[in-house]
Formats: C-alpha cells, structure tokens, sequence
C-alpha cells in the first residue's frame, strides 16, 4: 500500500472530469454516452479505493461497484437503443441537433 | 423474520413484480385484438391490489427495516399509496391515447407497472445502494416510457435529452455516494448519519457530498438549477407519461430527497437549510415566471410543475419538530393533492390535443365553457387546485407549506412564496380566461373517452375531498411521519 | 516504490486513453480508445486487490458495452463523415468549466479527513461478494436483475426496425 | 348547552341551495335559458327563506347575544386538537343575513329581467339567443350568480376566519367571471378599459389585499391555535398576551402582534372594499352587467371588506391599546377614501361610474366609523347602504336598459343620423349626458331611483340613509374625533351634491337625445325588485333612530342599535357606548346634506341643459373638467389638493360672480392642470410606468435568461448543472 488514497481520489477526479467534458463538448451522442461510461468508471474507481483503504474486511464497497457495472450495462444498452432509433427517423444522432424543443 | 413475514411486508412490491409479467404475457397472448385493453386492466388491477397491500400494511406492522436496506415505514407507504394510484390514473388515461399510436401496448403498461415499482423500492430505501438501483431503475424505465412513440421526433428528442442528462445526473450523484461512503465507510443511510455527526472538526467536508447527491437527487424533483431537463421532456414525451413524470415520478424525488436529507444529512440541517431555501425560491421564480410566457399550456403546465416543486421544498426548508406545522407533513399532503391535480390538468390535454392535433395552444381552449362546459369546470378546478384557492387539495397543501414556513419565522420566505402565488394565479386564470372569455375559433364540442372521463372524474372528486375533509387525510399524513433510522434487521 | 509506479504507469496511460477518447474524431478510433482505458481501470481494480472487478471490469465493460458502443457506431456509421465536426459550439465553455469543476473538487478532495484502516483483504473476498447478494443486498440484487430484464426489453422494442 | 330555536342547527343548509344550482345549471340546465334561471331564482328564493328564518329566530331572542349560536365539526387535525369548520349565528350574523338574503334575491329576480340580447352582439352570430331575446350566456351568468351567492352567504355565516377567507376567495373568483363577463365587448377609443382588462384587473389588484390577509391570518392562527370567532375574542388572556406581545419590524420597529395582525388582515379588507390605495379596480369593475355591479358594490363583495372588520373589531379594538393602534389606521383609510372618492364622484358622466365612486366613499365613511370604535353604526349603514346602493345600481341599469331600447327603437325606425352614413356612430347609454326627462319615460325606476338618492344623500328624517349616517356622526363628533366628523361631513355635502347631480342629469328636464326620449319603462321583473329595495331604502333606517330624538324616538324603537350594543357586549375590548342624539352635529349634517341636493338643483335642475350642451362645471372649471372628462384615474393627490378645491371653490363663486370670477378660475384651472399633469406625469411616469414597466421586465428578463439557458441543447443543460454544482461546492470553502 504504498500509493496514497488521495492519488487514486484524483485520478478518479480527473477520469470523471475528462468524462464529463466528452459528455459536455461531444456532438456524437454516442460519443456523449461513452464520455458517461467514463464517469462511472472513475466514481468505481473512487469505490474500490475507499473499500480497500478504509473497509477492506467489509465486502459492501465492491458489491456496489458490481451494481454500478449493472445499471451501467442497462443504461447503455437502453441509451444506444434510443440513439438508433433516433438516428433511424433523422438520419442523425448529433446532440446538438436534436433541439426542436425548447423555451 | 421469516419467510411469511418477508412476503407480507414486501407485498406491495411483489405484487407489482408479478402483474407486471402477466401483463406482458397477456398481452403477447392477445395482441392485435383489444389494442391493449386487457393489458391495461391487468396492471391496474395490479396496482389497485399493490394500493391496498400497502394500505394493508399500514394498518399492521408498520416500521420494520427488511433485508437491511429496505425500510417498511408509515412514509414510505404513505409515499406508495400515492404513487400506485398516481400511476393507475394515468394507465387508464392512457388507454385511448395510446392505441393505434404503438405495437408494444403490452410493454408499455408492464413498464409503468415496473416504473411504479422502482418507485416502490425508491421510497422505502434505507441504503446508497437500493437508493442508486431504484433512482435508475425509475430512470431507466422513464427513458423507454419517454421515447416509446417511435418515429414521433418529438418523443424521441425528449427521451435522449432525458436519457443524456439522467445519465450524468446518475454519475454525479455516484460520486457524491462514493465520498460520503468514504467518509463514513457504510452504505446505510442511518449509519452515515451517525459517522457524520460524529465526524468532529472537518465534519463539513460531507458537505461536498450534500451537493453532489443534492445535484443527482434533485434532478428527479426537478428543482432549478437541475431542471431543464424537465420542461423538454414533459413536452415531447407522450401525454400521459408527461402526467406521469411531473407527479408520481416527482413525489418519490421528493421522498427520497426527504429520506436522505433528513436521516443522512440530519447533522447538516442549518446548512442544508439555507442552500434549499435558496433552490426553493429559484424553482419558484423560474417555473412561474417562464410559465407566464408559454403560449402553449403543456408547456406551460411543464413550466408550473417546477415552480409547484419549489412550493412542495419548502416544506424540507421549514422541517422541524412542530406537531402541526412539522413541514414535512405539509411537504406530504402537498404532493398527495399536487399528484391528482397535475394528473388531471396534463391528462385534460388530451381530448384537446386529440381535436386539434397536437397541439396544445392557448387558443385550443377558446370558448371551451360553451362548447364542453364539463370539461372546463374539471380543468378550472385543477388549474384552481393549482394555484393554491381554497377548497381545493391545492389551497391544504400551500396552507401546511407555508404555515410550516411562517411557523419557522422564515418571514422573507414566506413573503416570497406569496409572491409566486400572485405571479401564478395570473398564468392559471389565463387558461380559465381562454376558456369561458373568448370566442372559440374551431366548431364543435370535445370527445372524451368513457376511461379518460372517469380518471378526470375520480381527480376531480380526490381534488376537492382532500380540499373539503381534509381532516381525514391530515390525520393520516400526520401519523406517516415515522422515519425508520435504526439499521440492522 | 514499485506500487507507485506502476499505479503513475497505469492512470497515466488510462487518462491518456480517456482522453482519448472524448478528443479523437473519429468515433471508431474513440470506441478503441475506451477499450483501453477501460482495461487500465482493470488494471488499477487489480492492484487495488479487487480481482474479481478487474475480471468483472473486462468481461462486462469490455466484452459487453463497449461491444454494444461498437455496433451502434457501425449502425450509424455513414452519418459521422468527415463534414461534421466532433465538439459542439461550446466546447471551451464546457473545457473552462471542467478544469474549474476538477480543481475545486481535487482541492477539496485531498482536504478531505478519511479514516485509514490498514487490513488484509480476506482470503474469502469472492465468496463474501456472492454472500452479500444473497444477504444484506438481496433486494438490490433482486431489483437489479428486474432492471435488467426492463432494459432488455425496452431496448430491443426501441431498437427493432420498424 | 344553551336553548336554540331549532331553526339555526339549519344554518348551514343557507350557502347550499345556490351551490347546488350552479352545479346544476353547468352541468343539467345549461342549454335551457329559462330553465337556468328558474332554478337560480328558486335556489336564492330558499336561501332567502332560510336566512330570515334564522334572522328573525335570533331578532325574537335578543337575550342570545350572549351565548351566540355555533355549530361546527373537525376540518383539520392539528397536533394535538383538530380545526373546526362551522356555522355561527350573532346579531351581526343575524342583521347581514337579513340583508344579503332579501338583496340578493332581488337581484336575482331583477336580472331574469335584465340579461336580454346585449347590444355589443351581433344577432347573426347568434341567431338563436336573438329569437329568444336573451343573452347568449345567459345560464352562464345566472351559475356564475349563483356562485357568488353561495360565496356572501357562506362569508356570512362561518364562524372562523379561514372559512371566511374560503368564501371569500370564491366570491373573488366569481367577480373576476362576472366583471368579464361581456369578455368580447370592445370600445373604439383604444384607452377605454374592457370587461376582459377590467376583471382580471379586479381580480389581480384584490389579490393582492388577500395575501397579506392570509398573511396575517396565519400569524394570528400560529398565536392563537384556532381561527374560531368566539373562541379567539372571548378568550381575553390571549387578547391581552396578544396585544402585549411585540414583534420587530424592518422599517417599521417594534410593534404589537394584535397591531401587525389587525394591518394584514385590514389589507384584505382594503382590496375587497376598495379602500385607498387599492380602489382602482371598483370603478373599472362597472364594466360587468349591471346586475354584477348591484352584486358586488352593494350586498356582498364590497361590504364583505366591511363584514371582516366588523367581525375582527375586538382583535383591533385589543391593538389599539399600544401606540400604534390599528384603529387610527383604519380610521384615516376610511375618512381620507370617503373624502377622496366623493370628490371624483361629482365629475363622471357615467351613470354606474358614480355611484361605484359613491360606493367607495360610502364604506369609507363605514371604515372610519370602525376606526372611531363606532362599531354599532357601521354595522347599521353596513346594512342600509345595501338596499338604497342595490336599488340605485339596479335602478341604474334599468335606466341603461331602456336608453338603449330607446335606441335600437331609434335605428329600426330609421330615423336616425347615423343610418345614413352607412355606419353606426358609437353610443353610450350609460353617459348620463346622453339623458334627461327620463322620469316622464320611466316613472317606477325614476321614483324608485329618486327615493335611493334621497336616501344616499342623507336626506333628513325620512330615509334610511340619514339615520345610519347621522349615527356614525354623532360618534365621531361625541368621541372628540374632529378631523373625522368636518371630513364625513364634507364628503356628506359632496355625496347629495353628486348624487342630484345625477338625478337632474337623468330624470329631470327635456331628453338630450332621441335614444332617451324613446326610453320605455323596464319589464316587471325589473320595476318590482326596485320598489321592493326603495321600501328598505327608505324605512330601513328607522330601526336606527335613537332613542333620544324627540317623536320619531318614540314612535320607532332603536331595536338594531340595541341588538348590537347588546352583541357589542358579549366581546371583551369592544366598548360599545350608545351615542346620544346632539342638535348640533346633526344640523351641521342636515345643513350640508341639503345644501348639496339644492346647489346640485342650481347647477343642474333649475335650468336643465339641453342636448350637446356640455356641463356647466365644465363652462367654468374649463381645462380642469377636460382633465377630469378625458378619464384620467384622478391620481390621488391631484384629486385631494387641486381640483376638488378649485371644483368647490369654482363652483361656489361662480353662482354670485361669474364675471369676476371666471378669470380667476381660469387661473386655477390652468394651474390645477398644470399641477395635474405635472403630478399625473410623475404618478404615471414613476409609479404606474415603474410598476408596470418593472412587471414587464422582470419577465422581460427571465425570458431572455431562460431562452439563453432553455436553449434545447442537452448539453448546455449538463453545463450547467455542472457550474450550479461547481458554484455550491466553491460556497463550502468560503462559509
């Protein structure tokens, strides 16, 4: 153990703001989705560090990553499913054109 | 605990599991023949019996932590009995609506059932983990029920932005879930209440969490400045649906804001305070005033669900030990009469929407008194209900608010909130305006479906009986206060 | 010293993946790039001694959705030429934003009081895992997999031609 | 447990019948006209019924004012105990259920008569309500009365402020449907409001009264633990604790709670009565059918305002005890509104406009009778001003009525100028100057209308007017309230002045126009619910002569007075001291109540005018009557320091020096302009524009915020929620 827990907390920090940007700045809403995938990543990250840090008898911090990994495989097989059938009415799956709602 | 208990007091949720299968294989079996119909009895009766279980429950064993994360509190159940009945009315509503607009009835209504049950699960949390599945749960069912008009671009615009901005939200409040799991080193709700109050001198540093889990938690509440999502989706997404996620959807956001707030972040209650006080008068101030704007009344009603919210927060921001005035309960009864109000108000846009095609103009309500006077008197007693005039369940809930608030000598507050409902009662009389002072431009009278008028009928008698006996229902909310803090089993 | 290394090692390469993949125009070189960053994160799960998420890291990030990414983009391939641009008007609003955002919780992060707790990970660790989805996690567990089977569902309906 | 008749455990079945009417004309009734208004009419008819059985139920037991009737059950739990809804009956319950009972269904009555096929319509658009005759709504209006009805009579009879407030808020609701309710009407002069501008208005402008009434109505619940009457005031603990009690104010300091709470709920009061500075709506508020303006100016919503202050009288006569004593406020509401609307009063030439300026004066003079502790007074001209301001309202309207037959009758005929040009030159029946000789034409509204004026104008002895007037008087003038007394009596001098102004104008020398000379007397069902309102107008007050007037005192019984003191005494604070009867006061108010009727003969009936010649007040005020004319809303100001005093001045010399004097008035008239235009400028400019303009944009503003924000684009959205989450954790630091 001897790589400080806050190394890991600011990788973790970092991966989700690079995620975040690609969710922020992507037109491709897919792109968008994989810049999600990349949060979740790094709040599991942030997890698995805790756990072994400050619980690494109590099992509960990996068992929610494992629920993460599950709600993450649901919402990216909804989300792409979305994002095919939108692309199958406009022919386009860019985030910013998708703004016929607004105000 | 044994088996006989675990079954008895996760009924309503197993209830809802195995109707919302039957559903799908009802459906499956008779598909093309009744557009759906059966479907559609099948779930509401699931969700009449899932009411009833819960009702049930309520009168015998209430507070009882089950499997560790899972509270059976008078709250919780007070929080599902609304939503089953929220989500029963729109199902029905929806029967007309949605025939002929899909193929997939039968997995539409199973996943309003599946919905209701994330809710379920939502509002009896006692842990990060259920609170994160059912949040997604919820969402994820959201997602689908949002883009289900395939082809609509409309619909399916809505459901990706929803889908877009639930699944950052997620992420975020993930983030927040991992900090406080960090400082606290447990997932129980209870549990990271104690550790933080224990937390000592850099106890506040759990503040940053707050925020972060405000942020994932109040999307669903659609409070300002997590609430842009909302007017979008609830104009583009399929009618009932917009009914159905401004209220039953919004009620379990509250619930479980509710929940973590007050068992969680027990320790930060000044602060937190202050920051939702804040939320609370930006949510009221944006929803009202930009409804004022809209031309259109669905989105003018999306617009007047957030400012609602920011109503139905104070009752957090006034929470306190008062017996009458405890904020809570009128944060309670606030959202019981908000949920058949609003159901209603949204649900009256559909025979307009179906006369005029789709759209919702204020000019679609012309002269509606003389041309449906039925239909009229129904939507002024919402929109009524909606801004707050008595006898009405809209006039009890503002009254606990903001008694709760004036009670907490949170006078600015209070003035403020006064404020929004002169601002508001201005955009709802609007409508009532349209309907009986103006000339009607289009000819003839509105057809209204024997369900559809029924769910209007039964939100309109639930309107005013909460208005008119409200000691019944006051009783009742009163006694759900019980918050389950203990863990274990 | 090794530990530390190999974890500057393993973050430096992931960040460099994940950076990656939200700068690379095309979107298939993108979809690889998060292949990689994913199996770093395998990687970190490893040296953090949780060897069942790294597996589970792979098999489900990798052998699942970014699978499923993959087949999406070829799905709508042809819309993502080279005439439209990868980042949307606001890009250096929402890079301002994103520094700031990682500077002020980095700062606050490192400030943070955790309470230490030196341990061995117990021998058992995968067979408390599966005790816990069957104990205290039951009810996620169960609300889970019904989860799952909603999506499955809604996912296929949303995504069957028409 | 005390004995009650059994009549009063019906009490509440009172608001009931015209609840169940309105539902039944929405959803049964509504295509059939007559049948709509048969079953309104009978609805009101019971409640009529109903509400004199109780009133004189309670008339023939005096001695139950003390252990008034109440009969409630649980509403709301709170904590602990529950909160009551019920019924109450006391004297003053009692006297309004008199009045609003037989009022309102004379209005009822008179209006089957009166929603005829408006002229605004054209009868082609409508081709079956033509043939009928009726207006096109006509079962709209007569739900929407029934409403109202059940709103005035539930006010009446609740027995707990939040109840009151319920009605209330219902009878606003209606008066915003009622105001409005010709919605499609229009005007050719663009400035000229429209009963669409003219509800919503009404509407907005009360709204703001009852917020801070609930306001106060929260804060004096939180205090007390219960909104019922009689538990509230009996218990004199709380009172006193109440009016002990301080609380810190911005701006204001430290003040009593029973003095906050008493403001607030005045408020209310100040919106529903259109008291100064929320009068603006009353006068807009005559774009309704007339009827409406007999509803809501004379038996109910108005006097509702009053109705609240009469009942919360203990809470303000506990505040007063303090330095800033609620009841100086409401004092010089009162007094400065019974002033200030008399004097805008003389310069309409609208018929209804008038009398709705009289009206605010009049609950004006009922405020500062309140203000003063004259409690028993305001209750009794609470209850006269209702019949004789319901029989000039609907007298009014009768006269309306027939102008505008009159005119039709003109044009079917074809003898008119316009038909000739091809185009109708727009006609307003309700300018009084469009009049005249009607009492030849129509003799039972002329007689009926004439005995209201007397009695409005305090004419002495005989009406019921001069009694209640005088009572409220004789108080102010006995309590030392000197300021008080010279501005009532002022404002009593300017009443007869306006009121005979009208009555010349209308009734009185040749007709002004063909319309009006072909005005025919109004149908049965109107005539009658005016003799019906003259008999109380006139007889009414005798239930308020004192005691120690010589003859009259002896033949009539001060029975109400009595009654009232006697309920006054059951509620601790009130001190309710009889006024004696005083020569000197009350010929003081003789003089000046005379002097109006005859200077009004002198302007307008010794020489009558002829047609299209304008108002002689005008030939001498000149540029000041243009102002006046052109509808400017008389800011306040302009009103109390420049034209009432060149108006008065100009019209008192002008009589024995027309020569000398027309310079000068010139002079003042031109200053009295400038200085109008100058303050109306300022007024409009910084208060009304400021308003309006800041209304405007504020909305403005959030528009254009939320169209930067709500731009459609998901990922503006994220941005954000990420900034508003970077913002709140970039607080945790700073704390």
């Amino acid at each position: 153990m001897t790589v400080p827990l806050s190394w890991y907390l600011i990788f973790a920090t970092a991966l989700f703001s690079i995620g975040f940007f690609g969710v922020l700045a992507r037109r491709n809403a897919i792109a968008v989705l994989m810049g999600v995938e990349l949060m979740l990543n790094a709040v599991n990250v942030n997890l698995v560090a805790f756990w072994r840090y400050l619980t690494p008898t109590d099992l509960s911090g990996q068992i929610f990553v494992v629920f993460v990994f599950a709600v993450a495989a649901a919402e990216a097989a909804v989300g792409l499913a979305l994002m095919i059938s939108i692309y199958r009415t406009r022919k386009s799956i860019n985030v910013d054109e998708l703004n016929e709602l607004k105000l | 605990m044994n088996v006989s208990d675990i079954i008895r007091l996760l009924s309503p949720e197993l209830i809802l599991l195995i109707t919302g299968f039957v559903v799908i294989g009802v459906d499956l079996a008779r598909r093309r023949e009744d557009e759906g119909r059966t479907a559609a009895a099948v779930a509401v009766v699931g969700l009449i019996l899932a009411a009833l279980a819960a009702i049930f429950l309520y009168f015998s064993s209430p507070n009882q932590i089950v499997f560790y994360t899972m509270a059976i509190d008078l709250y919780g159940l007070f929080f599902k009995v609304a939503a089953f009945i929220g989500v029963a009315l729109v199902i029905i509503a929806s029967v007309n609506y949605m025939a002929g607009r899909s193929k997939f009835l039968g997995e539409f209504y199973a996943l309003l059932v599946f919905a209701a049950l994330a809710i379920s699960v939502l509002v009896s949390a006692t842990n990060l983990i259920l609170i994160y599945i059912g949040i997604e749960f919820l969402s994820i069912t959201s997602y689908i029920l949002t883009g289900f008009l395939r082809g609509n671009e409309r619909s399916e615009e809505a459901a990706i932005k929803y889908f877009l901005y639930g699944a950052s939200a997620g992420a975020i409040l993930l983030f927040g879930m991992s900090l406080l799991f960090g400082l606290t080193g447990t997932t129980d709700l209870a549990a990271v209440g104690k550790a933080l109050e224990a937390g000592g001198d850099m106890h506040w540093l759990g503040l940053v969490a707050l925020v972060l889990v405000l942020a994932g938690l109040g999307y669903k509440a659609s409070l300002v400045p997590f609430h842009q999502w909302a007017p979008d989706t609830y104009d583009g997404a399929p009618t009932p649906i917009s009914a159905f996620l401004s209220t039953a959807s919004k009620a379990a956001g509250f619930a479980i804001v509710g929940r973590v707030f007050l068992v969680a972040f027990s320790d930060f209650h000044p602060e937190w305070t202050q920051v939702l006080a804040a939320i609370a008068v930006l949510t009221m101030f944006l929803g009202n005033l930009t409804a004022l704007k809209q031309k259109s009344v669905k989105r003018m009603l999306a617009y007047s669900s957030i400012g609602q919210a920011g109503y139905i927060l104070l009752g957090l921001v006034a929470v306190s030990n008062d017996p009458t005035f405890g904020g809570v309960n009128g944060l309670m009864i606030y959202l019981f009469g908000y949920i058949f109000t609003n159901v209603g108000a949204f649900l009256l846009l559909l025979p307009i929407e179906k006369k005029s095609g789709g759209s919702t103009d204020m000019e679609q309500f012309d002269g509606l008194a003389t041309r449906a006077p039925g239909l009229a008197l129904l939507m002024s007693l919402f929109l009524i209900s909606l801004a707050g005039i008595p006898p009405t369940a809209g006039f009890i809930g503002k009254f606990y608010v903001f008694a709760s608030v004036i009670n907490q000598r949170m006078i600015v507050l209070g003035a403020l909130a006064a404020v929004n409902t002169v601002i508001a009662a201005f955009y709802y009389l609007n409508v009532i305006r349209h309907m009986y002072f103006a000339e009607s431009a289009v000819e003839g009278g509105v057809t209204v479906g024997r369900g559809l008028m029924t769910v209007l009928a039964i939100n309109a008698i639930m309107v005013l009986a909460i208005g008119i006996f409200a000691q019944f229902f006051m009783t009742w909310v009163n006694s759900s206060l019980a918050l389950v803090t203990a863990s274990g089993f | 010293m090794v530990g530390q290394a190999l974890f500057i090692l393993t973050a430096g390469i992931t960040l460099l993946m994940a950076l990656g993949v939200v700068l690379a125009r095309n979107l298939f070189h993108a979809a690889l790039f998060l292949v990689g960053a994913f199996f770093g994160i395998a990687v970190l799960f490893i040296l953090l001694e949780a060897e069942f998420l790294g597996a589970a890291q792979i098999i489900i990030y990798i052998g699942a959705i970014a699978t499923l990414i993959v087949f999406a983009i070829m799905l709508s391939r042809h819309v993502m030429g080279k005439e439209a641009g990868a980042y949307n008007r606001n890009w250096y609003f929402a890079l301002a934003g994103v520094v700031f955002f990682f500077l002020l919780l980095g700062w606050l992060l490192i400030k943070m009081p955790f309470n230490l707790v030196t341990a061995e990970v117990p021998a058992d660790a995968i067979a408390q895992i599966g005790q816990g989805f069957v104990g205290h996690y039951v009810v996620p567990f169960e609300v889970a997999s019904v989860l799952l089977l909603v999506a499955l569902i809604g996912a296929i309906m949303l995504a069957r031609e028409r | 447990m005390h004995d009650y008749p059994f009549v009063f455990n019906l009490t509440w079945l009172i608001p009931l019948p015209t609840a169940l009417a309105f539902f039944a004309i929405i959803f049964f009734t509504n295509p059939k006209k007559r049948l709509s208004s048969n079953v309104a009419i009978g609805a009101v008819i019971i409640a009529w019924i109903l509400s004199w059985a109780v009133a004189f139920a309670f008339f023939l037991k005096p001695e139950l004012t003390e252990h008034p009737f109440d009969l409630h059950v649980p509403w709301l739990p709170m904590g602990e105990i529950a909160f009551h809804m019920g019924v109450a009956v006391d004297a003053v319950t009692a006297g309004m259920l008199f009045m609003v009972g037989f009022v309102l269904t004379m209005i009822f009555i008179y209006s089957s008569g009166y929603m005829t096929f408006p002229g605004h319509l054209d009868p082609k658009q409508y081709p079956e309500a033509a043939k009928e005759g009726l207006d096109p709504r006509y079962s709209r209006f007569f739900a929407y009365i029934s409403l109202f009805a059940t709103g005035m009579l539930g006010l009446v009879v609740a027995d707990n402020l939040l109840m009151l407030f319920i009605f209330w808020e219902i009878m606003g609701l209606c008066s915003y449907l009622l105001i409005g309710f010709w919605f499609d009407k229009s005007y050719p002069d663009p400035n000229q409001i429209t009963p669409k501008q003219a509800g919503l208005k009404a509407f907005l402008t009360t709204r703001v009264g009852d917020v801070l009434f609930m306001m106060g109505l929260i804060f004096l619940f939180i205090h007390a633990g219960t909104l019922n009457f009689q538990a509230i005031f009996a218990n004199v603990e709380f009172m006193e604790e109440l009016a002990a009690a301080t609380v810190t104010l911005p701006v204001f300091g430290a003040v009593s709670w029973a003095v906050l709470i008493s403001i607030l709920i005045f408020w209310g009061a100040i919106g529903k009565s259109a008291q100064f500075p929320l009068h603006v709506w009353l006068p807009d508020a005559m774009e309704g059918p007339t009827p409406v303006s007999a509803l809501i100016h004379a038996a109910t919503m108005v006097s509702a305002g009053v109705y609240l202050i009469v009942r919360m009288a203990p809470l303000f006569a506990a505040s007063s005890h303090g330095v800033n004593g609620a009841m100086t406020f409401v004092a010089f509401i009162g007094a400065f509104t019974a002033l200030f609307a008399a004097t805008i009063g003389v310069a309409q030439k609208d018929i209804k406009k008038v009398l709705a300026y009289s009206t605010i004066s009049q609950l004006g003079y009922m405020f500062a009778a309140l203000g003063i502790g004259a409690w028993v007074a305001a209750i009794i001209h609470l209850l006269v001003h209702a019949f004789f301001k319901a029989l000039l309202f609907l007298g009014s309207g009768s006269v309306i009525h027939g102008v505008e037959h009159g005119h039709h009758h003109v044009h079917e005929h074809g003898h008119g100028h316009d038909d000739e040009h091809g185009h109708e030159e727009y006609f307003d029946p309700q300018d009084m100057f469009n009049m005249g000789g009607l009492l030849k034409r129509m003799p039972i509204t002329g007689w009926t209308f004439i005995a209201g004026a007397l009695s409005l104008s305090a004419f002495p002895f005989i009406t019921a007017g001069f009694w209640s007037k005088d009572e409220i008087l004789a108080h102010a003038w006995d309590g030392g309230h000197m300021a008080v007394y010279w501005t009532l009596a002022i404002g009593a001098f300017l009443t007869a002045f306006y009121t005979f102004r009208q009555v010349f104008l209308t009734f009185f020398g040749k007709p002004r126009t063909e319309a009006a000379e072909h005005a025919p007397e109004s149908v049965r069902a109107m005539t009658w619910p005016l003799i019906g309102l003259a008999f109380f107008a006139i007889f009414g007050g005798f239930v308020a002569v004192p005691k120690s007037f010589p003859v009259f005192g002896k033949i009539f019984s001060d029975f109400m007075i009595k009654l009232m003191e006697m309920q006054g005494e059951f509620y601790p604070f009130l001190h309710v001291a009889p006024a004696e009867f005083h020569w000197t006061p009350a010929i003081i108010s003789m003089t000046l109540a005379l002097s109006g009727i005859v200077v009004a003969w002198l302007v307008y009936g010794w020489k009558p005018l002829e047609a299209g010649q304008p108002d002689p007040l005008k030939r001498w005020l000149g540029p000041v009557y243009t102002v006046l004319e052109k509808k400017y809303y008389f800011d306040e100001f302009y009103h109390l320091i420049a034209v009432r005093p060149t108006l008065w001045l100009a019209s008192f010399f002008a009589r024995f020096d027309r020569g000398v004097i027309d310079r000068i008035v010139n002079w003042v008239g031109a200053f009295g302009r400038w200085l109008a235009a100058t303050l109306r400028k300022w007024f409009d400019e910084y208060v009304i524009d400021g308003a309006v303009n800041g209304v405007g944009l504020v909305t403005t503003w959030t528009g254009a915020v939320v169209r930067l924000i709500q731009t459609g684009q998901a990922q503006t959205y994220l941005l954000i929620l990420l900034l508003s989450v970077a913002v709140l954790l970039l607080l945790i630091p700073l704390r």
